[in-house]
């Protein structure tokens, strides 16, 4: 038990929620405002709200920094990749038309793949910055 | 080997010559056995390049295109010919001397020095037979990197500083007004080919003209036109064999020879004469003929001396190729042969000097006449030529001088011609006058162990002493091949 | 109605700032960044409405999701002086 | 009214630009300096989005089975979430460097580091 | 795959760099950016021949046609910026190798070479698109890992330098978002070759003038032009060495490749110069940068700051070039671009592999280097002797046609001043022989000349500054060509 | 129905607004931060409360009602947590609570 | 376990409520959301019977409506306070008992109290809470007893108004 | 209506922007900037520019606060006043202003339907973009395909500042660091200097 019931409480009740408010900003931003740029964002808050409340110590359990890192460099892989992929099906690059057989159905997956590349990136970055500076101790004389 | 061959032989050869003296730097003999067959490789090559010449070939070799319309490529003609001839068979005479100055005179990096030796005669062959203004400015600038070492051979507080004066002036001159020259010439006439006659005639006006010969002028640093002398003197912190080759034939012939062949092959010799800054820069070349001269009279450092004189006598090719007319280019070009061999003979004598006595200072030789009359004997014989009167050389090229002014029509520039001879007799026949004729100097050890400098040494002055007498005797080659410059 | 519920919030607004620009501590800037907040979640909302399309409340939802985040760091931050830390057993009052 | 409105709106705009502006290079603590970086750069994002907003539109969403509606301008928009992007970025890295300068230095502000160090 | 080579000369790099960054093993990240690098070299030298024998490419990303989608399009002039940038990039990371392990802690090298990716993918993307908006989020790449990158120097000032360089690189990135935003809110479009048609029609306007200002101002901040050069000397003094040699080569002169871009691609020549009269601010501007800080640069006593003075300084040649509007002149001004590349690799790099073996590069510390590390100096003297501009080297190529190019105008006093700058160089190149030819070397004797995985990258820069000044058939060939296209003028 | 749903959303954002700028008024009159956060608790409980009922009202039987008092929802639950992280470490940076004179002056 | 399934389908119910589409592509999308969530969350150590109070059941809806006539019946109050002209405030700092038995009872109790407007939480020792009061009324008015002893009940199921609750409490 | 939204967010706008400048303490300054984020976020929701709006409160609530706060934690938050006043720079805003102010006077009215901006290549995105991708929010469509490559870019610029932060603070010694005593804890706290030891009960 630690001295602040009331943070720690409700923070557990909150996270879950932004995590889920995250996802679902992802999955709409076809429809509404939001998109894999925003999400990530969100969803990274949800675990510096993790961090503030239990610890950086309890973030990087659950949350590696290697983890953290690696989703970071992969997001960026997952959009250029796209790109590559939509090269190799013989089209030009980004050309999400050549993903499926309808050009409107390639379109919803290309923006769906490049989108999941950003969120990825994006938490990523945005956790890592955090660590970073919250690991970062101020220096003893 | 066919001729164009050999132009492009005659300016690698120094190149390899300076590749073997660095791979036998550990091997003295060796290195010195490297430059002097290299030399005389190099001579040999030159004098192959006499004949066709004559003939009225033009042998020319491009190298490469550096960008369209401007090419890195040697021709031979007969200025730059006779400039390859006196400067290559020199090359021989001084390394024979310098083996034996540089012995005796117990010098550190010798290698280095034989190496860059090597280089500057390369940069002064590519000068030579350069094709065009651009492979002339390149290897213009070469010769003043590769000498820099050499005048900084010391590396003492006094050489680095004389270094920063080479530099600087050379460099300040050849930036500022000589590429600044080339590339308006490039713009105006769209080629820096030097081609008979001129590429200059009808491109711009003879205002503009005029700007531009100044620029060339004042330009080439190294014809040391006052007030851009002051590098010259500088340089002879030089080890002398450096002041002999380099500072009286080499580097300092390389400009008076830019000058003449910008003045024939750029602009020829009938703009020239229409441009209005002509005479003027004939009178500028005439003040410093007299200015130099009355220096060289306060100067008690033989090389100095030797240094203030051959400005002044730089000045009087400056002039025969302003003086735009025909006797003027044959008495200048002539001049660079004549000075040459009358100049390297005065500094191998005060090399010998400073090698056999330790002497700089011509109030304290007093009386070496009579132990080192080889010496003095040539010295006194290289300073009849650079004074101009028989039975040396500089008599001839001096004669046509004078005709070159009488046609100009400038009778004063005779007068100075005549006056800066007087000046010449006096302070150069002064030295061996005081050695053969003088008293011992104070406090200086007893003449009996003095002696000869080190035969080599000897033995290349006799050379070129005895090259000074037959040139006044046989001026027919020269003459020849510098006529064809400006055929009638 | 909107638009008098939308005067209204940016009156409240402005005296909110008031607050923010007057302090006089930091934690009545915190407090007024929180109030402001608030009525941004409010004014989202209302903007929604008076230009029709009320159904982007999401925007309001963030802030009212992650506003409160940025005040958990003020206190971290004045806790410890660090956002990193976790005190170990220390207990609520022993200031 | 119309043209005095546009013109207001523009001009606000510069004059938070010149705010923030300001503040960034008359400001000697590097942190300041920052904000104030943040500040001229919302600055021109707000200027991009007056830019593409169209008077009597709305958010270009499309509205199924509505037919003429106007929708403002998306390509401002689309411009500027990717320069709040850089924005954060250049924060971040701006932060991170100001936090070692002081390990560095003991110090963020302008004159103090010039009197260490002969820069800035 | 071929048809896809403007895409994949960024593309390719740019996956590179996160890869760079998850293998977590020093050696191995260098290997990626090698790689990286290479690769980028090798689509620069076809799309270079491409462009020079079959002529522009134009990309549709994503297949929209523009002004829709964002295009690639590669000409003359772009084609010789993406080949100086790969090419710098492609000799440095060699060099890199050994430089870096001495200069950055272990852990921190994977992610120094993902920066260094990230830097090259940068200004290849800013060099290669025809998208005026993706020129700003490229420029924001590069000049992020540049900020970074720069803050990796060991000496403390390179974080002020670095945070210094944040600020006004911002500064200038954002001035160029005003120009940008002033530009689409007047025509609605944001493709380079689109704005060219559309912006003609509206030169009476006034907003189109301060979208051109501010652009100009933005991209100036960015090329350090007198006096808004105020972050690069301490940003070069203090990086690493290799971050030096390649920002120094390459960071620039993308920046004058983008003022380039928009002023005669963009605006066109006729807006620039006629009505804007941009000439009459760059000409004076470039003329001061020559002489002020040809002058300062005699005056510094660390060798790399040294050099940043001189870097300003020839920046003001390449905008010199520029000002005259002219083919010969703009010709210069991309011949430089190159051509300093070349010489200002070759310098820094000599520098590098001073303070690897010496720890300093303050004039003191080159005592007798010219015999401790002949080759080194040797490397030094004719990089320095190409600065100055002595015939056959590259440098001398750029002097020859900004000279000539000034003459052709009548600007003789131009002429003059920048022969002028060219003797200062000799000053500050000279300043260093001397010391390192002419003093005694300090220390015990224990310094060496430097490992061949420093010298070898350096020489070959050295060679290329000889090579290209000897045959400068291809890249004088090239800028007249680019200078063509540029002002529009048949070729 | 319209009618009615409008009168009683114009009531629920009246009575709201009033919430909203009487609180905030009181943040600007409350002489310290602990009295004001008790001025501030009344814009997120009561006027919050008011004027996303009055919006719910207007959204009618739909889900963008819910979404509305969803947020809400959210607000209240944060709000508590982050007035009293505020007071707390308010007291612990030793910010004095204002204390009136005692006694005479009590409500 | 049950709690993470627990938790994963109040997500959806979220999800649902937030989409408002209903397509089984975007439906496919929330349950695997919710589900990656929950786990999440598990992973993170927050579903417990504090971050899922599932075991509350329906009493704290119970229990809702009279805090928020509370809240109303404060609000009112308070802002009579802010109209009034000379602001009869009378701030202090006072020390409640708490006699919940689990930190989320004295969460919510805690919480309720600063809810209502005049009061608020500013320290929570086991359980002994400090509370800042705008007035002196509040601190020996009955709504605090009152509030108590109906958290209490929401935390323990007992009857309410119970009495004090033993120590066998769902902690 | 919306205009005087729209007026008084810019009016709120520039008094918080003034307040930023004028404030010392960064701590305040740091509050201030919270809410100027809040009053973007409102203001580009008027303006129809809802995804900005989304983006700018996810960045300024969850993000930026948040960073700005750790810096000041490890770099204390007092600023000292501006030693005199400074003429260059606010001589180079007030050309920069001007300048702009210059421009605008031609630029096309506000909110105009006819501006050329509006009739060039965004009505294409607006009539063909659900057609040919199939994604009603525009936005959505050209950020992550007509304009996707920018995204791209833009991804890439967010993972090159992650590699700068961590490059600058995520390892390294702290030796080099200068401190003075009474700035250690930046004026907050003794409990800053107790050994660390992260977890949660
Ligand atoms: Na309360
Ligand atoms: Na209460």
């Amino acid at each position: 038990m630690d001295d602040r019931v009331i943070l720690r409480v409700g923070s557990k009740i909150l996270i879950p929620f932004i995590l889920l408010f995250a996802l679902y900003v992802q999955f709409h931003g076809d429809f509404g405002p939001g998109g894999g740029f925003q999400a990530g964002v969100i969803f990274a808050a949800a675990f510096i709200l993790y961090a503030l409340v239990f610890g950086l110590g309890a973030a990087k359990a659950v949350l590696p920094p290697i983890v953290v890192h690696t989703c970071a460099a992969v997001g960026v892989m997952i959009y250029a990749g796209t790109g590559v992929v939509t090269l190799l099906l013989g089209g030009k690059f980004l050309d999400y038309n050549v993903l499926a057989h309808n050009a409107a159905h390639g379109q919803e997956w290309g923006i769906f793949s490049v989108e999941t590349g950003v969120l990825v990136t994006v938490f990523g970055v945005m956790v890592a910055i955090f660590y970073a500076f919250a690991g970062r101790r101020r220096a003893e004389p | 080997m066919t001729p164009s061959v050999l132009v492009g032989l005659a300016v690698a050869l120094p190149l390899v010559g300076a590749g073997l003296v660095l791979a036998l730097g550990k091997w003295p003999n060796a290195r010195e056995g490297a430059t002097l067959v290299t030399g005389v490789a190099l001579f040999a090559t030159v004098m192959g390049l006499l004949g066709p010449v004559r003939s009225g070939l033009r042998p020319s070799l491009t190298l490469v295109e550096v960008v369209p319309g401007l090419k890195l490529g040697f021709q031979a003609e007969p200025l730059g010919l006779l400039f390859a001839l006196v400067a290559s068979f020199l090359w021989v005479v001084t390394s024979l001397y310098s083996i034996g100055y540089m012995r005796g005179h117990h010098e550190e990096h010798q290698t280095r020095f034989y190496a860059f030796f090597a280089f500057s005669i390369a940069s002064a062959m590519g000068v030579a037979f350069s094709a065009n203004l651009f492979t002339l400015f390149a290897f213009y600038e070469a010769l003043t990197l590769c000498t820099f070492p050499l005048v900084t051979h010391h590396g003492t507080e006094e050489a680095r500083k004389a270094g920063r004066v080479y530099l600087g002036i050379l460099l300040t001159t050849s930036v500022a007004f000589q590429l600044l020259a080339i590339i308006w010439t490039w713009q105006l006439a769209g080629t820096l080919d030097f081609r008979p006659g001129g590429i200059l005639a009808g491109t711009a006006s003879k205002g503009v003209l005029s700007v531009l010969l100044a620029l060339f002028v004042f330009g080439v640093g190294k014809a040391a036109v006052m007030p851009f002398h002051r590098w010259l003197p500088a340089a002879m912190v030089a080890p002398t064999p450096v002041s002999a080759l380099l500072h009286a034939v080499a580097v300092v012939k390389a400009g008076v020879f830019t000058i003449l062949k910008v003045s024939v092959y750029v602009f020829g010799l009938d703009v020239l004469g229409t441009l209005a800054a002509t005479p003027w820069l004939a009178w500028a070349a005439a003040a410093t003929i007299i200015l130099a001269s009355l220096v060289a009279f306060t100067k008690d450092n033989l090389k100095a001396r030797l240094a203030y004189s051959t400005i002044s006598q730089l000045s009087y090719i400056v002039l025969g190729a302003l003086l735009a007319n025909r006797w003027g280019i044959i008495g200048g070009g002539m001049h660079i042969a004549m000075h040459a061999f009358g100049k390297i003979t005065l500094f191998f004598g005060a090399g010998a000097v400073l090698v056999a006595t330790h002497e700089t200072e011509i109030s304290r030789m007093h009386g070496l006449g009579r132990t080192m009359p080889i010496t003095f004997g040539a010295f006194f014989v290289g300073a009849l030529s650079i004074v101009g009167v028989p039975p040396a050389g500089g008599a001839w090229s001096k004669w046509f001088l004078g005709l070159g002014t009488l046609e100009a029509g400038q009778i004063w520039l005779l007068a100075v011609l005549m006056l800066s001879s007087l000046l010449t007799l006096v302070y150069l026949l002064e030295v061996p006058a005081r050695a053969f004729f003088g008293k011992p100097a104070e406090g200086r050890a007893p003449v009996e162990g003095i002696h000869e400098a080190p035969w080599p040494s000897v033995l290349a002055l006799t050379i070129t002493a005895v090259a000074t007498v037959i040139l006044f005797v046989h001026p027919g080659p020269v003459f020849d091949l510098v006529s064809l410059v400006v055929p009638k | 109605m909107f638009a008098v519920a939308a005067a209204g919030i940016l009156v409240a607004m402005a005296m909110a700032m008031a607050r923010a620009l007057l302090g006089p501590t930091v934690f009545d800037r915190v407090l007024a960044l929180n109030t402001v907040g608030t009525k941004t979640v409010i004014l989202l909302a209302v903007i929604g409405f008076l230009t029709g399309r009320p159904d982007w409340v999401d925007l309001s939802l963030v802030y009212a999701l992650i506003n409160f985040i940025g005040t958990i760091a003020v206190l971290k931050f004045f806790e410890y002086g660090d956002l990193g830390r976790q005190r170990p057993g220390s207990r609520e009052g022993n200031r | 009214m119309k043209e005095v409105l546009g013109l207001y709106n523009y001009w606000i705009v510069i004059g938070l630009m010149m705010i923030g502006f300001y503040t960034m290079i008359s400001r000697g603590n590097l942190v300041k300096k920052l904000v104030g970086l943040s500040i001229f750069q919302t600055s021109v994002m707000i200027l991009y989005i007056s830019m593409g907003k169209i008077l009597g539109g709305t958010a270009p969403i499309i509205i199924e089975g509505r037919e003429n509606v106007v929708y403002t301008n998306p390509i401002p928009s689309v411009l500027i979430l990717t320069a709040i992007v850089v924005g954060v970025a250049t924060l971040a890295v701006g932060l991170a460097l100001v936090v070692r300068i002081k390990e560095a230095y003991g110090t963020i502000e302008e004159d103090e580091i010039h009197e260490q160090d002969d820069v800035m | 795959m071929s048809q896809h080579l403007p895409v994949l000369q960024v593309v390719v790099p740019l996956l590179a760099a996160p890869l760079a960054a998850l293998v977590r093993r020093p050696r191995l990240s260098w290997l990626v950016a090698f790689l990286a690098a290479l690769w980028a070299f090798g689509v620069a030298v076809a799309l270079l021949h491409h462009v020079l024998s079959v002529g522009p490419i134009s990309y549709h990303i994503g297949d929209w046609a523009p002004p829709w989608g964002i295009e690639y399009r590669v000409d003359q002039v772009n084609a010789f910026v993406l080949l100086i940038v790969s090419g710098i990039a492609a000799v440095v990371l060699p060099y890199a190798r050994a430089s870096v392990e001495w200069e950055i802690e272990n852990e921190r090298i994977p992610l120094f070479y993902t920066a260094l990716i990230l830097c090259m993918t940068g200004l290849l993307g800013i060099s290669v698109t025809g998208d005026v908006f993706n020129v700003f989020v490229f420029l924001e790449i590069s000049s992020l890992s540049a900020y970074a990158l720069i803050a990796m120097g060991q000496d403390r000032r390179a974080l002020t330098a670095a945070y210094q360089y944040l600020i006004m690189g911002s500064v200038g990135a954002t001035f160029i978002v005003i120009g940008i935003g002033l530009m689409y809110v007047m025509t609605g479009t944001l493709n380079m070759a689109d704005l060219a048609q559309r912006l003609p029609a509206m030169e009476a306007n006034r907003t189109i003038p301060v979208a051109f200002a501010f652009l100009t101002v933005g991209i100036s901040l960015k090329l350090a032009l007198f006096p808004l050069h105020l972050w690069l000397p301490n940003a070069y003094a203090y990086a690493p060495s290799t971050v030096t040699s390649f920002i120094a080569s390459t960071a620039t002169k993308v920046a004058v490749y983008m003022l380039l871009r928009f002023v005669f691609t963009v605006f066109g020549a006729a807006f620039s110069f006629d009505v804007m009269n941009i000439d009459r601010i760059l000409t004076p501007l470039a003329l001061a940068a020559i002489v002020f800080m040809s002058l300062s640069a005699i005056y510094q006593p660390n060798v790399k700051r040294l050099l940043a003075y001189s870097s300003v300084a020839q920046i003001g040649y390449m905008v010199l070039g520029i000002s005259l509007a002219s083919v010969f002149g703009v010709a210069a001004g991309i011949l430089h671009l190159f051509n300093h590349a070349l010489i200002k690799g070759a310098l820094f790099m000599a520098m590098g592999c001073v303070m690897y073996r010496v720890g300093s590069v303050r004039i003191e510390a080159m005592a007798g280097l010219g015999r401790t590390m002949p080759f080194t100096m040797a490397a030094f003297v004719i990089g320095g002797l190409s600065l100055i501009g002595v015939p056959l080297t590259v440098g001398f190529i750029s002097k020859l046609y900004l000279v000539r190019a000034a003459l052709e105008q009548g600007m003789w006093p131009v002429a003059v001043l920048v022969l002028v700058g060219s003797l200062l160089a000799v000053i500050y190149v000279w300043k260093v022989v001397e010391v390192a030819y002419f003093r005694q070397p300090i220390g015990d004797g224990s310094i060496r000349e430097a490992p061949l995985s420093l010298l070898l990258p350096t020489w070959v820069l050295v060679l290329a500054n000889i090579w290209f000044g000897v045959d400068a058939k291809l890249t004088a060939g090239v800028a007249i060509r680019a200078a063509q296209t540029l002002l529009g003028v048949g070729s | 129905m319209s009618l009615v749903a409008d009168i009683l959303s114009w009531t629920c954002i009246l009575a709201g607004l009033f919430f909203v700028l009487v609180g905030t008024l009181g943040v600007l009159r409350m002489p310290d931060v602990y009295c004001r956060l008790h001025a501030a608790g009344m814009t997120d409980t009561m006027g919050a409360g008011f004027l996303f009922l009055g919006m719910s009202i207007q959204a009618g039987w739909s889900l963008l009602a819910v979404r509305l008092l969803l947020v809400y929802g959210f607000l209240l639950f944060t709000s508590p947590i982050g007035t009293h992280a505020l007071a707390r470490t308010a007291l612990f940076a030793k910010v004095e609570p204002y204390r009136v004179p005692p006694p005479g002056d009590r409500v | 376990m049950l709690r993470a399934v627990g938790l994963g389908a109040i997500l959806f119910a979220f999800w649902l409520v937030l989409s408002g589409h209903f397509e089984p592509r975007l439906m496919g999308f929330g349950l695997a959301s919710a589900a990656f969530v929950a786990l999440l969350a598990k992973r993170m150590d927050v579903v417990d019977h504090e971050g899922v109070p599932l075991h509350l059941g329906g009493r704290f809806w119970v229990y809702f409506p009279w805090l928020m006539k509370e809240i109303l019946v404060a609000n009112l109050r308070v802002a009579r306070i802010i109209l009034t002209t000379r602001l009869p405030i009378h701030p202090i700092l006072v020390h409640y008992h708490a006699s919940q038995k689990t930190d989320l009872g004295r969460a919510i109790y805690a919480n309720s109290i600063t809810l209502t407007p005049g009061t608020i939480t500013t320290g929570v020792v086991g359980d002994d809470l400090e509370v800042h009061s705008l007035t002196w009324v509040d601190v020996d008015g009955r709504e605090e007893d009152e509030m108590d002893r109906r958290v209490r009940w929401v935390e323990q199921g007992r009857s309410r108004p119970g009495p004090e609750a033993g120590p066998e409490g769902t902690g | 209506m919306s205009v005087v939204v729209d007026i008084a967010l810019l009016a709120f706008l520039a008094v918080t922007a003034f307040a930023v400048m004028k404030q010392r303490n960064l701590f305040a300054v740091a509050m201030l900037s919270g809410i100027y984020s809040l009053l973007c976020a409102a203001l580009y929701t008027m303006l129809d520019a809802v995804d900005v709006a989304f983006t700018e409160a996810a960045v300024g609530a969850g993000i930026s606060t948040v960073l700005v706060l750790g810096t000041l934690a490890l770099v204390g938050h007092k600023a000292k006043k501006p030693a005199r006043p400074r003429l260059l720079p606010l001589f180079v805003v007030l050309i920069t202003g001007g300048v702009m102010v210059y421009g605008t006077l031609d630029m096309p009215p506000f909110g105009n339907a006819d501006n050329p901006a509006h009739q060039h290549v965004a009505p294409r995105y607006i009539e063909k973009s659900e057609e040919e991708t199939d994604v009603p929010n525009i936005v959505t469509s050209v950020l992550a395909s007509y304009r996707g490559y920018d995204t791209m870019g833009e991804t890439n610029v967010i993972f090159t500042a992650l590699v700068g932060v961590l490059l600058l603070i995520a390892t390294g010694e702290q030796s080099r660091r200068i401190w003075s005593a009474d700035e250690r804890n930046g004026g907050v706290f003794e409990e800053s200097s107790e050994p660390v030891e992260d977890g949660h009960g």
